[in-house]
């Protein structure tokens, strides 16, 4: 078969496939259903191929077995597998207590590295949250725009600049007071500032909305170039 | 409900969901079959991003980590495209390498493939793979890999191989792009078009040199985050991203390919967004025309 | 110590590869683990808990540690360590490269857990041939195919072959049918149903973006907001119309990228931090629970 | 309470430990360990360990039998609603703990969360469907239903086929459970976890089968497609509130209080740190300047300040001292990866 007819069965198929999952769109239907079923196969038999082939080939086997002749075997990695075994225990009603060992493990393991890492990664936004409320100039309201700043006038806080961070550090607050679940709201202040946490919250949510519908369309976008451009134009018309 | 004895509010809040299906379906066919330039202004960020990347000095080699798959192709290929235009026409070599998925690294060489077709077309000499790119490939423990990238580079791609041009596998780091690296520091850039959050993974572990981010639009919000706070240099979100880097290489080089993905694509997302804004538009007038019938 | 810092090649734990030793190890290995699996199943019930609270407990605190415990400073490859902390902090980070695949090497052996769950369901309703039972051998069907062409395809790429295979013309049937499996149809569907997305983005703001409360209004004018701000024509007739174009002076402020871009900066990157500050206290208050064995997964305790 | 008595016990011990570092270091004659003390890091596994600590306290407090007060989530009183129309209807209670790539907390959360729906539906006797995007999480699911039905007494109605493995890869994943959602008309759905792109798929799908939804997203992204298309939400924090607010353990009552506790604590500091550099940072010249953790004064000119130089910013900034210490060679060292 020579390759432009093969590249063109794979397209063909590709847009069937692609056709028959989005009918589901008008209801569930047996072509749905068909591909759907075709669907989940080939990803449970992917998923067995990549298991060995991605991770377990390379972080386990080959550890034990040593990868290249100069390597040396580690072969008490051999151990995990026991101890993988005991989750199939789970269906046993006598002994489904062993399931818990090897999910005991792998949680204990991602639970240390939720201590390990909570610092990490809000320690730095936490310092980039302090910012100055107070103008520390009054000569313009403004950033002066236009000619680039000097240093000095650049190590500055204007007015302006004062508002939006007050802006932000006042939603940073009652953003955080609104998910504040142990205290009786009856106090006034921090009612008001949890309604407008959930306000603020609002603001945020609308504009991720907003540039994410821009990818999601793009996608879309992309298949149907896919669809017609390059099945329909290119590959059956043979045309751009 | 039967919909002929409906009020006309009831009927702009109820259109059926097929109707709208179909309509979104047709606005995001028709354009595709014609050109038609959109003028554009391009975010800073953008912009930022295109300096960078042009500060680049010829002949050196940036890390690129190519994090995108299939799934994702809509944005990531056309920044991609984008991307490798600008360093293969200012003679950069880069070496690609992914923490994200075992399929990534055949997506780039596509792109890379492709490219080079095309320059072979507009009669320039295409990137050799081993002497101007190589390909590192898919490191599957995303943070250690990061970890040890930033850590000693040299030794993380240690067991890492490439095609030489005699056919057979070689390490990478014997290969001309890489083998003046020494330690992370000596990439002008690491540049990251990623469609997963890899990028945090990658903020959060190198910060020895710039970083450049290309990601998709829904990431966009979470990512300028960090180039606000300067942890990024330059930010190219989703397709208008690709669109403004387009429109700037455009300025640039007048006289060769720059409109891709972004030009075919952007016209139809105006459209589709106009359709998804004038059907909220429609949903919210049936909603008045309907309270002032209970009113009245 | 060293089976999991894994520094010095020859030791106990770590024989010569293709060592007949080595495979007698291995062998050992497991028949003491099958042994210790056998042990464990008539252990008392009172022994349990302990056991499973002691492992999770250990496994977790190895991590705490490794944060905690004061790490080498300006340590150099192919030194020593100078006292025994040092050499505490020396092999944590020489085993944290080890300890981190653990827990993907574990799920794995667990997966044949979830293969299992399916091919139960599905090969019940073909053994029945229960409603649709033609639909689970489809999937069935595609399973095995998929299974035997990724391997067929895996191991003729093994090795020495490998760099001849990246040349589509020296394919064999096995790697066309693996690439039109898995790039032609799997990978097309992802994509599709990828896409499938935009369709419901539409429907659901057609039905959901009514002015009906404070808050519904202020997420759909901020969503317009940057919906606009993305639409480059719009845009820009944006700026001609308020003469801004190019952008200059105060008047600079009111273009819908400035708008925008002071929306983000000011108040959505600050309300996603303060959710992110609560959901990282969360996972730090539930990790401390989960390693410590507080409360019984599930809550049924 | 037993272990966390252990725990009280090992306090001293962990204390000792930040003392240890938490002085900080001088670069003059450096310590060999230490790097996570090193000039103002010691902050950070301070603030972790007040964490631990408030927690801690606060649960032992709530097992002390102290009631502690949690207010009113909206979401969750919608639990039981949901489940009794399912039950009116006959038809299955669908849910999905997310799609976290391995067993975490968050899956092992919104399975706390489910068992407690599950126990509902038990009571009723309604079929129930969970979908699992993991097979570890697959596991703990199914031993979690196994033991609601045997504690509710009812294991006859359990049915080893109502937890399943869907798939594990993303979007095969959602085909399959859409496709469940519509053939099994589904009543009330419950999202609750990790949710990416597939998340609009599923609220969509469900509510064109007429099904009340519950719904969370530990990733802010998709928290609007759920605000948008499910009837109700748990935002972020919410998420991880909800199994202490439905059985209200003492253990999990506590340690939410304790989050409190935490919250505040990151509250207080925002704010003295906001106020700290607002007053300190009021431009003008500086003379003195730390690089390396090491202080410079007086500097040649003095220069205009920066944010980097105020207090605050300093304590949040560790910045890395460059210290040389010799360490003696290893004889028989082999050429090995250095882990970062």
């Amino acid at each position: 078969m020579k390759p432009e007819t093969y590249q063109l069965l794979k397209l063909t198929f590709g847009v069937i496939a692609t056709v028959g999952l989005y009918t589901v769109l008008y209801k569930e239907n047996k072509f749905y259903r068909f591909f759907e079923h075709v669907f989940l196969g080939l990803a449970a038999g992917w998923t067995l191929v990549a298991i060995w082939t991605e991770t377990l080939y390379d972080s386990w086997w080959s550890k034990i077995m040593g990868s290249t002749g100069a390597a040396n075997g580690y072969w008490a990695y051999a151990l995990l597998l026991p101890i993988g075994l005991m989750g199939y225990f789970v269906f046993s009603k006598k002994h489904n207590w062993m399931s818990r060992i090897p999910i005991g493990i792998i949680l204990g393991l991602w639970s240390g590295q939720q201590i390990q890492v909570w610092w990490k990664r809000y320690g730095p936004q936490l310092a980039d949250s302090v910012k100055p409320i107070f103008p520390s100039t009054t000569s313009s309201f403004t950033v002066p725009g236009g000619s680039k700043p000097t240093p000095f006038e650049a190590a500055q806080v204007y007015p302006s600049q004062a508002i939006c961070n007050l802006i932000f550090v006042i939603t940073l607050l009652s953003v955080l007071s609104y998910f504040l679940f142990s205290f009786d709201l009856k106090n006034r202040f921090l009612k008001n500032s949890t309604t407008m946490g959930r306000w603020l919250l609002m603001v945020g949510f609308g504009a991720i909305f907003g540039s994410t519908v821009m990818m999601r369309f793009t996608l879309l976008i992309d298949r149907m170039y896919f669809i017609w451009i390059e099945w329909f134009m290119h590959g059956l018309l043979h045309k751009g | 409900m039967d919909p002929t004895n409906l009020s006309l509010a009831e009927k702009l809040q109820s259109l059926p969901k097929s109707a709208l299906y179909i309509i979104l379906f047709v606005a995001t066919s028709i354009p595709l079959f014609f050109t038609i330039p959109i003028p554009n202004k391009e975010s800073k960020a953008s912009i930022d991003f295109y300096q960078e990347v042009q500060k680049v000095p010829e002949g050196s080699t940036v890390l690129i980590a190519s994090d995108w798959t299939n799934a994702t192709r809509g944005e990531s290929a056309g920044e991609y495209k984008a991307l490798l235009r600008i360093l293969m026409r200012k003679k950069v070599k880069f070496a690609v390498y992914t923490t994200a998925d075992p399929q990534a690294p055949q997506a780039s060489k596509d792109v890379i493939r492709f490219i080079n077709d095309e320059r072979v077309a507009a009669k320039q000499k295409p990137y050799e793979r081993w002497t101007d790119w190589v390909n590192v490939g898919y490191f599957p423990n995303g943070e250690g890999a990061t970890n040890s990238i930033a850590s000693n580079v040299r030794s993380a791609f240690a067991d890492k191989k490439d095609f030489s041009p005699d056919g057979a596998l070689h390490p990478v780091m014997e290969s001309p792009v890489l083998k003046n690296i020494q330690k992370v520091e000596d990439f002008p850039a690491l540049i990251i078009v990623t469609g997963s959050n890899t990028s945090n993974v990658a903020i959060e572990r190198i910060n020895s040199l710039p970083i450049l981010l290309a990601v998709t639009g829904v990431m966009g919000p979470e990512m300028n985050v960090y180039y606000t706070s300067g942890q990024v240099k330059g930010l190219v979100t989703g397709l208008k991203g690709v669109y403004d880097i387009e429109t700037l290489m455009q300025k640039d080089y007048p006289d060769q390919v720059n409109l891709d993905n972004g030009a075919k694509y952007y016209p139809t997302l105006h459209l589709a967004l106009v359709v998804l804004i004038v059907t909220v538009i429609i949903g919210n007038l049936g909603m008045f025309l309907g309270r002032k019938r209970s009113e009245a | 110590m060293d089976l999991l810092a894994q520094v010095p090649p020859e030791s106990f734990w770590s024989q010569a590869s293709g060592s007949s030793g080595l495979y007698m190890h291995v062998a050992i290995a497991l028949i003491v683990g099958i042994a210790v699996m056998f042990g464990l199943m008539n252990a008392p019930t009172r022994l349990r808990r302990p056991i499973v609270v002691g492992l999770t407990f250990i496994s977790g605190l190895f991590y705490v540690l490794l944060y905690f415990w004061p790490a080498p400073i300006a340590r150099t490859p192919g030194t020593l360590p100078v006292s025994t902390p040092d050499a505490v902090g020396f092999w944590l980070s020489d085993a944290l490269t080890v300890v981190a695949n653990f827990s993907s090497i574990l799920s794995g052996f667990l997966l044949g857990l979830g293969i299992y769950s399916l091919v139960r369901i599905h090969g019940r309703k073909i053994a029945k041939q229960q409603k649709d039972w033609g639909f689970s051998a489809v999937l069935m069907a595609s399973m095995v195919i998929m299974i035997v062409f990724g391997y067929g395809d895996w191991i003729s790429k093994l090795g020495a072959n490998g760099p001849k295979m990246d040349n589509q013309a020296n394919w064999g049937f096995v790697n066309y049918a693996r690439d039109f499996f898995f790039d032609g149809m799997l990978q097309q569907m992802d994509a599709a149903m990828f896409s499938v997305i935009a369709f419901y983005i539409l429907s659901a703001a057609y039905r959901a973006f009514r002015i009906r409360s404070i808050e519904a209004t202020i997420l759909l004018a901020t969503a317009l907001i940057v919906m606009l701000s993305l639409m480059g024509a719009v845009e820009f007739g944006w700026a001609n119309a308020i003469g801004q174009n190019p952008p200059h002076g105060f008047g600079e402020n009111f273009t819908l990228t400035s708008i925008k871009t002071f929306i983000v900066d000011n108040v959505q990157n600050p309300s996603l931090r303060g959710i992110d500050f609560g959901i990282g206290i969360g996972a730090l208050a539930m990790g401390l629970r989960l390693w410590l064995s507080l409360e019984k997964a599930g809550g049924t305790a | 309470m037993r272990h966390l008595a252990n725990l009280r016990r090992a306090l001293p011990a962990l204390v000792l430990l930040l003392i240890l570092g938490g002085c900080g270091v001088d670069p003059a004659n450096p310590p060999a360990v230490g790097k996570q003390y090193v000039d103002t890091a010691w902050v950070g596994p301070f603030m972790t360990f007040l964490l631990v600590v408030f927690v801690l306290i606060n649960i032992s407090r709530a097992g002390r039998g102290k009631d502690l007060y949690i207010r009113r989530i909206a979401g969750l009183n919608a639990i039981d609603e949901a489940v009794g129309r399912a039950t009116e209807m006959g038809r299955p209670v669908l849910m999905v703990p997310g799609l976290s790539d391995t067993v975490d907390a968050i899956a092992v959360q919104a399975l706390n969360v489910f068992a407690y729906v599950t126990k509902l539906a038990a009571k009723f006797g309604n079929p129930i469907l969970i979908c699992c995007y993991n097979a570890a999480v697959y596991t703990v699911a199914q031993e979690i239903t196994r033991d609601i039905y045997q504690s509710e007494g009812v294991p006859e109605r359990y049915d080893q086929d109502s937890v399943r493995f869907i798939s594990d890869r993303q979007f095969a994943f959602a085909a399959g459970v859409s496709g469940l959602i519509q053939r099994e008309q589904a009543a009330a759905t419950f999202f609750l976890g990790q949710f990416y792109a597939e998340s609009l798929i599923f609220a969509e799908t469900a509510n064109a089968a007429g099904a009340i939804q519950v719904a969370s997203s530990t990733q802010n992204t998709q928290t609007p497609f759920f605000i948008a298309a499910c009837d109700y939400v748990l935002i972020g924090d919410e998420f991880y509130a909800a199994s202490a607010y439905l059985n209200r353990q003492p253990v999990l009552v506590g340690s939410l209080v304790g989050q409190d506790w935490s919250k505040l604590l990151v509250i207080g500091l925002a704010i003295i740190g906001v106020l700290a550099n607002s007053v300190q940072f009021r431009g003008g010249m500086v003379s003195e300047e730390k690089k390396n953790a090491v202080t410079h004064q007086p500097l040649a000119e003095p220069r205009p300040m920066g944010l980097g130089d105020t207090f605050v910013n300093q304590m949040l900034k560790p910045q890395a001292p460059k210290i040389k210490i010799d360490r003696p060679i290893d004889p028989d060292a082999p050429k090995k990866k250095d882990e970062g």
